[in-house]
């Protein structure tokens, strides 16, 4: 039942991030994108980690993709221009090409590598190895010695992305 | 039941076609699509190696990922705009004027 | 509140970015407001306090840790953040930029950088790569009626976050091995599996984490951003970035790679060993026949790059040359690299950037003292005796020497005998060629200090540098 | 004490800093006297060290200002050091500086204030760096002049700068001196990782204890490193003392003023190369190689620009390749072995070749910028001063008996005869021959016969075609600084402040070679035995090095006997040798004579002769009038494949005709590589993405691979 299902949330997760990036229009691809986040999510859910399925839903899914959608609306671009006719004559397929094998090399490489780790099979005594407690979670998140200078870190971050998306992306006065 | 290199190499597999689209496609949005597909590739390690450990710190640092993407992805998106002011297109091949 | 005691210097710069913000956000339309001086205070703060700090070796949260190696790292930003906000006043105004988004920022982004410097867990150091990424980014960005400036802000955020996608595909892997992000648990699971083969997943944690670092201080083949960010950016912000990110990313990348994974030096030092020969030929061939000042500086910058891996490279646990030696390198190019452009970025005015080559025609006629600070800082850069300059690559040198990397030391002396050349053809146009009239700003008396000050810390460096060294060797035993 | 040997840089820094800061403030007379009183201060200075040095056992002065360098084990304190060899070069930089410095108050007159003291502070900022060169106890602080000097020299010959010939001159100098540097660095490098120490002294005394080791460094065994580091440092000695193959930045050096001719490019930059040798005597008698290579070049250097210096017609160019081929006889001294032979010749040259040089300066201050000698003529009448200066200057390079350049040079081919190489000495003597013949033609066009300078005709004859025009008169020669126009009747002979350098170094060309005459002629030698100790381990560190448990040294023939070089310390010769030197005298005196004879017959009495010898050998003679094509030769191997690199190959995309114009047989390699890597940095991010990725995947591909 659990290979079953991880095998059809794989598979959505690879075909749809496939389809993300063969899209010629942006709205789609953030469409089809979101259907990757909740594939993922459901690959969370296996993984014993409810709450960050959730959280990848509300958060990621929900709000940054709804970001991009918006941008993409505002700039109104429904479709990819075709290539500049100077870029599309020479560049293109040489450049397609090497991008191509790059990719595949790519990919290649790391299912190599990771195949080669051997088998590792999750505990299964459920009690001892649970992770999926959202108390657990929180207290580590807020702990002294667990995250809490990350997460206070976090929010000089996200200060500075404020800014900078204000002054970068208000009209000139 | 699923080992953990399953889940590894899904992530690996994610992690190329997210490295591929910023080639393939002529739109700055839709590269930065890629570079989140990355980013929830890398996402689905953290995850599963914390729950082979039994850690809950995989899915921790997942939420400050999820932080960092939300960050660059404003960032990226307001420069997607004052970009698309100076020049009424998002074609990578537009913005060449600084090389060589 | 010890245990709050390693981040003093982080908040400190902190507050004093949001003071900034705030000031910004209080001013009356047209009102005029000394917001550099706060940036000033609060980088003054930071360094007394990291003075104050020195020897105590304070943790804070289990993940900031305020060695001396970080301390150090603290003052060499505290140096570059003080240069650039005396050299911005009036450039800000010049070039009408947002004075309260800029001055926040650089502020946010030192402190990022400092975050970095004393990070001791490779999530704080994704976060503040994070930080000062985004920062410099929006800088790059901030001349906003500026084209070019927009591109290079978006080139650069774009590969940026690439790479920061690649460090953290090697975050994930180291922390598959250990189980944790804490650099001393990748260390002891690391060192726990002895000699042999090390495990594919510590390889590719390895050779990530390195894809990274080497992107944020412009190695080969990861450097392609540096010329245009360069070239792109306010040159305020082009001094500030190709100095402060260097100083953090090498730090952090020092401190990194030395440490938890020290075990495998086996495995990248012919990876970093071929990275920093490439990077110093191409560096230094390719800035040869740049004609635009900044783009001319990011290549050198590139080579400069080459080089500090080479001290990054020559270590073995008995020696700590090269580690000292990147140290002393970082301080003296902030130094002499943030003089030369702050002098470009000085000169520039909105219409004018002042930053092609024969921009520089004749300023020995028209600026004497300028074009005079300008041939010191050159010459440092190229390594020429007695500037400082010539002092950190010979340390650089002599540990590469020492530790048996003949090669990098002759690909290192070879770039740099030939990158004089372009160093070279600046002093030429400003000695040695009638220049047009054109129309230079006037300079102010801050950044005139500023600069008095770098040339000062260049000469300093370069005669009496043995106080300095010893600091650096003090300072980087408490990383092993 | 410590005081007296830092003040001899440290007062010519002290009137650069001044002439720098304020000179444009200052007048004439102000900043050039100044630049004249730090450097007569610098000189009595110096005199009054060596002064106090002679009463010091053993003969050395050392000023430690503290730790400079230090990390681990390399510890490089910032020391000065005075024994014999920097003795008597401080002497010959202050002294010789002093009257250069006083002759170009009076040459430099017609500039304006600002370049006045600019020329000024350049002049006291290379003084002051030669002085660290020559007084620095260890490799880096001498590389801080060896840099300063060469940065100094780069300003001062593109001082014209409005001059496109004088900056890219000035160019060229800096190109060439960095190829030289580069062999200093690494060759300091080699000897701090072999002997773990930069100290000369130290270096020394270490390469005598350790000369046998069979594995000194890696797999090297000591004499292997040894010839190696000296093959290095006789590299930036080459580049500094334009040595073949890198010579040819000297002649074009010319392009800066006279006095600076005088100064760095005849008495003392350019010999900074044969003091390094000097200064690391031990170390090169260890490595009999690189002496043989150094002999070699010497030779090849001397009789080269010998030849060439025959069809100049610059009256500067000729006096440039009379100076590589003089610094070629001092290579060769070295080489020999004869260390003293060759420091004595670079004090005799400095006398002689700088009262030369000054009194071309005359020349050409008096006919308003005129350099060439087919314009000249007949100027015995007008400059008698110049002239009779000029010819004991001509008499002492030429070799002519009891004056100093007789001495030096005799000194020289003795020591190549007597060391057993004969054929090294032949050509030695041939070029002496050379010597005479160029220098007296120089005399003789400039100074005798018809003058010829105020003639008009139209022909602009140019470098490679002279022959037809040797006769001829050019007519509108363009002063090469503007300023001295305008008297061309009224020839002035030399104004006092410039009189006066030139009587003196006429004495000094005189008089300098007899503290050198030789034991033949029933003389003392005293320069050698002087200079001796600096080619020898310093007597307190043998000492040391006994007692630690090394081999005994006395000198460096003790050490090194098998290698049969020429004995640098005899305190008698015998009697055979005596006998063969005083015929070799006698021989290079009849030589000299032979020369001066050859040129008043070619350039006086049958002047067609030499035109038709012109046309006879013609081959040859574009051959020495292009230089043997050097430079061209250096444009096409170095310079276009680099400037491809760079402009054509990394920088940006070419387009196919470019390359095809310049490429000038560079193959095909640099072409289809630059055809590959035209696109790295093509401005597109797409690009910028793959270079990333690329670099990823090698990376992780190399660890798949070999793990």
């Amino acid at each position: 039942m659990e290979v079953i299902a991880f095998y059809i949330f794989a598979l959505l997760a690879i075909v749809t991030s496939l389809l993300v990036v063969g899209q010629r229009n942006p709205m789609h691809s953030v469409m089809l994108l979101i259907a990757s986040f909740g594939a993922l999510a459901g690959l969370y859910v296996l993984l014993d980690a409810p709450f960050t399925a959730v959280t990848q839903i509300i958060i990621y899914a929900g709000a940054i993709m709804v970001l991009f959608l918006f941008v993409v609306m505002l700039l109104n671009l429904p479709r990819e221009e075709p290539a500049p006719p100077a870029i599309a004559g020479r560049a293109r397929p040489a450049g397609l090409k090497i991008a191509a094998v790059l990719s595949l090399l790519l990919a290649a490489e790391l299912v190599w590598a990771l195949s080669r780790i051997g088998l590792g099979w999750f505990a299964q005594d459920p009690a001892a190895a649970s992770v999926s407690s959202v108390t657990r979670i929180g207290s580590r998140l807020f702990a002294q010695d667990g995250y809490a200078f990350a997460f206070e870190a976090t929010s000089i971050l996200i200060l500075v992305a404020m800014i900078g998306a204000v002054v970068l992306a208000r009209k000139e006065h | 039941m699923v080992p953990l290199n399953y889940y590894l190499i899904l992530s690996g597999i994610l992690f190329a076609i997210g490295t591929s689209g910023v080639f393939l496609r002529r739109n700055l949005i839709t590269v930065m699509l890629s570079i989140e597909i990355m980013l929830n590739a890398v996402n689905l390690t953290f995850v599963a190696v914390g729950r082979y450990l039994g850690t809950v710190d995989g899915q921790i640092i997942t939420f400050f990922v999820m932080t960092v993407a939300a960050a660059e992805a404003a960032v990226g998106l307001a420069l997607v705009i004052a970009l698309f002011r100076h020049r009424e297109t998002l074609s990578p091949d537009a913005f060449t004027a600084l090389k060589w | 509140m010890t245990d709050y005691a390693a981040i003093i210097p982080i908040v400190i710069v902190a507050l004093s970015g949001t003071a900034a913000m705030l000031a910004e956000a209080f001013r009356q339309p047209g009102e005029r407001m000394p917001i550099a001086g706060l940036g000033l205070i609060g980088l003054a703060g930071a360094a007394l306090a990291s003075v104050f700090l020195w020897d105590s070796d304070a943790r804070s949260f289990g993940v900031i840790r305020s060695d001396n190696f970080a301390l150090f790292i603290n003052l060499i930003l505290c140096v570059i953040g003080v240069l650039t906000m005396l050299f911005s006043n009036e450039v800000v105004e010049r070039e009408q930029l947002p004075a309260g988004e800029y001055y926040a920022l650089t502020l946010y982004g030192i402190c990022g950088m400092m975050m970095m410097a004393a990070a001791d867990d490779l999530l704080i150091i994704f976060l503040a790569l994070e930080v000062l990424s985004l920062s410099v980014y929006v800088l790059t960005g901030l001349r906003r009626a500026s084209e070019a400036s927009a591109e290079a802000a978006f080139k650069y955020f774009l590969l940026g976050s690439f790479s920061s996608a690649f460090f953290l595909y090697g975050v994930a892997f180291a922390f598959a091995i250990s189980g944790s992000t804490r650099l001393d648990q990748i260390g002891v699971a690391l060192s726990a599996q002895g000699a042999g083969t090390p495990p594919t997943l510590a390889l590719l944690a390895v050779g990530l984490l390195a894809v990274g670092f080497a992107f944020k201080v412009s190695a080969v083949p990861f450097h392609m951003w540096t010329p245009d960010a360069y070239e792109g950016a306010p040159t305020i912000v082009t001094a500030f970035m190709s100095t402060g990110v260097k100083a953090a990313a090498f730090a952090a990348f020092v401190r990194v790679f030395l440490s938890p994974l020290e075990p495998l030096q086996a495995q990248w030092v012919p990876i970093l060993s071929a990275v920093a020969g490439v990077t110093m030929i191409l560096g230094t061939v390719v800035g040869v026949a740049q004609t635009n000042i900044k783009r001319m500086l990011a290549y050198s910058s590139i080579a400069h790059a080459g080089y500090l891996l080479i001290g990054l490279i020559s270590n073995s646990p008995t020696n700590g040359a090269g580690k000292a030696a990147v140290l002393f390198y970082l301080l003296t190019y902030a130094v002499t690299n943030l003089g030369a452009l702050g002098i470009v970025a000085l000169l520039g005015t909105l219409q004018n950037q002042h930053d092609e080559l024969r921009d520089f025609a004749g300023l020995w006629k028209s600026r004497p003292v300028l074009a005079g600070l300008m041939t010191v800082f050159l010459l440092s850069l190229g390594g020429l005796p007695p500037t400082a300059g010539f002092i950190a690559k010979w340390y650089i040198f002599t540990a590469a020497v020492q530790e048996g990397h003949y090669w990098l030391a002759i690909i290192g002396v070879l770039t740099s005998v030939v990158s004089v050349f372009f160093y070279l053809r600046i002093v030429v146009m400003m000695y040695m060629t009638e220049g047009t009239e054109t129309p230079r700003p006037r300079v102010p008396a801050t950044a005139m200090a500023g600069l008095a000050l770098a040339t000062a810390a260049v000469f300093y460096l370069g005669v009496l540098p043995t106080r300095i060294l010893d600091l650096a060797l003090a300072s980087i035993a408490t990383i092993f | 004490m410590v005081t007296m040997l830092l003040l001899i840089p440290l007062l010519p820094f002290a009137g650069f800093l001044v002439n720098a800061f304020v000179g444009k403030r200052l007048s004439k007379s102000v900043s050039g006297g100044l630049a004249c009183a730090v450097m007569l201060a610098a000189f009595g200075v110096s005199v009054l060290s060596v002064w106090t040095m002679l009463g010091a056992e053993p003969r050395a002065l050392r000023v430690d200002l503290g730790m400079w360098l230090a990390s681990g084990d390399l510890q490089v304190p910032f020391v000065l050091r005075l024994d014999p060899l920097s003795a008597v070069m401080i002497l010959v930089v202050t002294g010789i500086g002093s009257l250069i410095h006083i002759y170009s108050v009076g040459y430099m007159h017609e500039e304006p204030d600002s370049e006045y003291a600019r020329y000024f502070s350049y002049l006291n900022l290379f003084a002051s760096f030669m002085l660290i060169l020559v007084l620095g106890a260890n490799f880096p602080v001498m590389f801080v002049g060896w840099e300063g000097v060469g940065l100094c020299s780069y300003l001062l010959i593109g001082f014209w700068f409005t001059k496109q010939s004088a900056a890219d001159a000035g160019k060229k100098a800096f190109i060439v001196n960095r190829i030289g540097n580069l062999g200093f660095i690494l060759g300091m490098l080699l000897i701090f990782v072999t002997f773990g120490s930069l100290d000369f002294q130290d270096v020394a005394a270490r390469a005598a204890a350790r000369a046998a080791e069979p594995a000194a460094f890696g797999m090297l065994s000591a004499e292997a490193v040894m010839t190696i580091a000296t093959l290095l440092l006789f590299l930036g000695a080459a580049g500094k003392s334009a040595q073949i193959p890198l010579h040819v930045w000297l002649p074009d050096a010319m392009e800066g003023p006279t006095p600076v001719s005088a100064l760095i490019h005849a008495a003392t930059m350019v010999t900074a190369g044969v003091y390094l040798i000097g200064r690391n005597a031990v170390l090169f008698s260890h490595a009999p190689f690189t002496l043989a290579v150094v002999a070699a070049i010497g030779v090849a250097t001397a009789l080269m620009a010998g030849t060439i210096g025959l069809v100049q017609n610059d009256i500067k160019r000729v006096l440039a390749y009379s100076t590589v081929s003089q610094l070629g006889y001092m290579f060769l001294a070295m080489g020999v072995g004869a260390y003293a032979a060759g420091i004595f010749h670079l004090y005799t040259h400095a006398f002689f070749k700088a009262l030369l040089f000054l009194g071309s300066g005359a020349v050409i201050h008096a006919l308003a910028g005129e350099q060439d000698l087919r314009n000249m003529g007949g100027l015995k009448k007008h400059l008698p001063i110049t002239y009779w200066t000029f010819l004991i200057g001509a008499l002492a390079i030429a070799g002519v008996p009891l004056l100093s350049g007789f001495f030096s040079k005799d000194e020289i081919l003795f020591r190549t005869f007597s060391s057993g190489h004969t054929f090294l000495w032949l050509i030695g003597v041939i070029t002496s021959l050379l010597t005479a013949t160029y220098m007296f033609r120089l005399v003789f066009l400039a100074f005798h016969g018809e003058r010829r300078h105020d003639a008009h005709d139209g022909d602009h004859p140019e470098e490679e075609e002279p022959v037809r025009h040797i006769a001829h008169v050019m007519a509108s020669p363009a002063p090469a600084h503007g300023a001295h126009g305008g008297h061309r009747h009224g020839l002035h002979d030399a104004p006092p402040s410039m009189a006066i350098p030139l009587i003196v170094l006429a004495i000094g060309s005189i008089v300098a070679g007899y503290v050198g005459v030789p034991h033949a002629l029933g003389g003392a030698n005293h320069i050698e035995t002087f200079l001796e100790p600096s080619f020898e381990i310093e007597a307190n560190r043998e000492r040391e090095f006994t007692a630690a448990g090394f081999s005994p040294i006395s000198s460096i023939q003790a050490t090194a006997p098998q290698h049969e070089r020429a004995p640098t310390t005899e305190t008698h010769a015998p009697a055979a040798d005596e006998r063969t030197e005083l015929m070799l005298m006698g021989l290079s005196s009849g030589i000299a004579v032979a020369g001066i004879g050859i040129a008043a017959y070619f350039s006086l009495r049958r002047r067609d002769a030499a035109d038709a010898l012109a046309h006879r050998f013609h081959g040859l003679y574009r051959l020495l009038c292009n230089k043997y094509y050097v430079d061209e030769l250096y444009e096409a191997v170095i310079v276009q494949p680099i400037k491809l690199l760079s402009t054509g190959g990394l920088w940006k995309g070419v387009d196919a005709g470019f390359i095809d114009g310049t490429v000038n047989g560079v193959g095909l390699t640099v072409r289809t590589g630059s055809g590959a890597l035209r696109r790295l940095q093509t401005g597109s991010i797409r690009t910028y993405a793959a270079s990333l990725f690329l670099g990823v995947v090698l990376i992780l591909g190399y660890y798949l691979l070999r793990y």
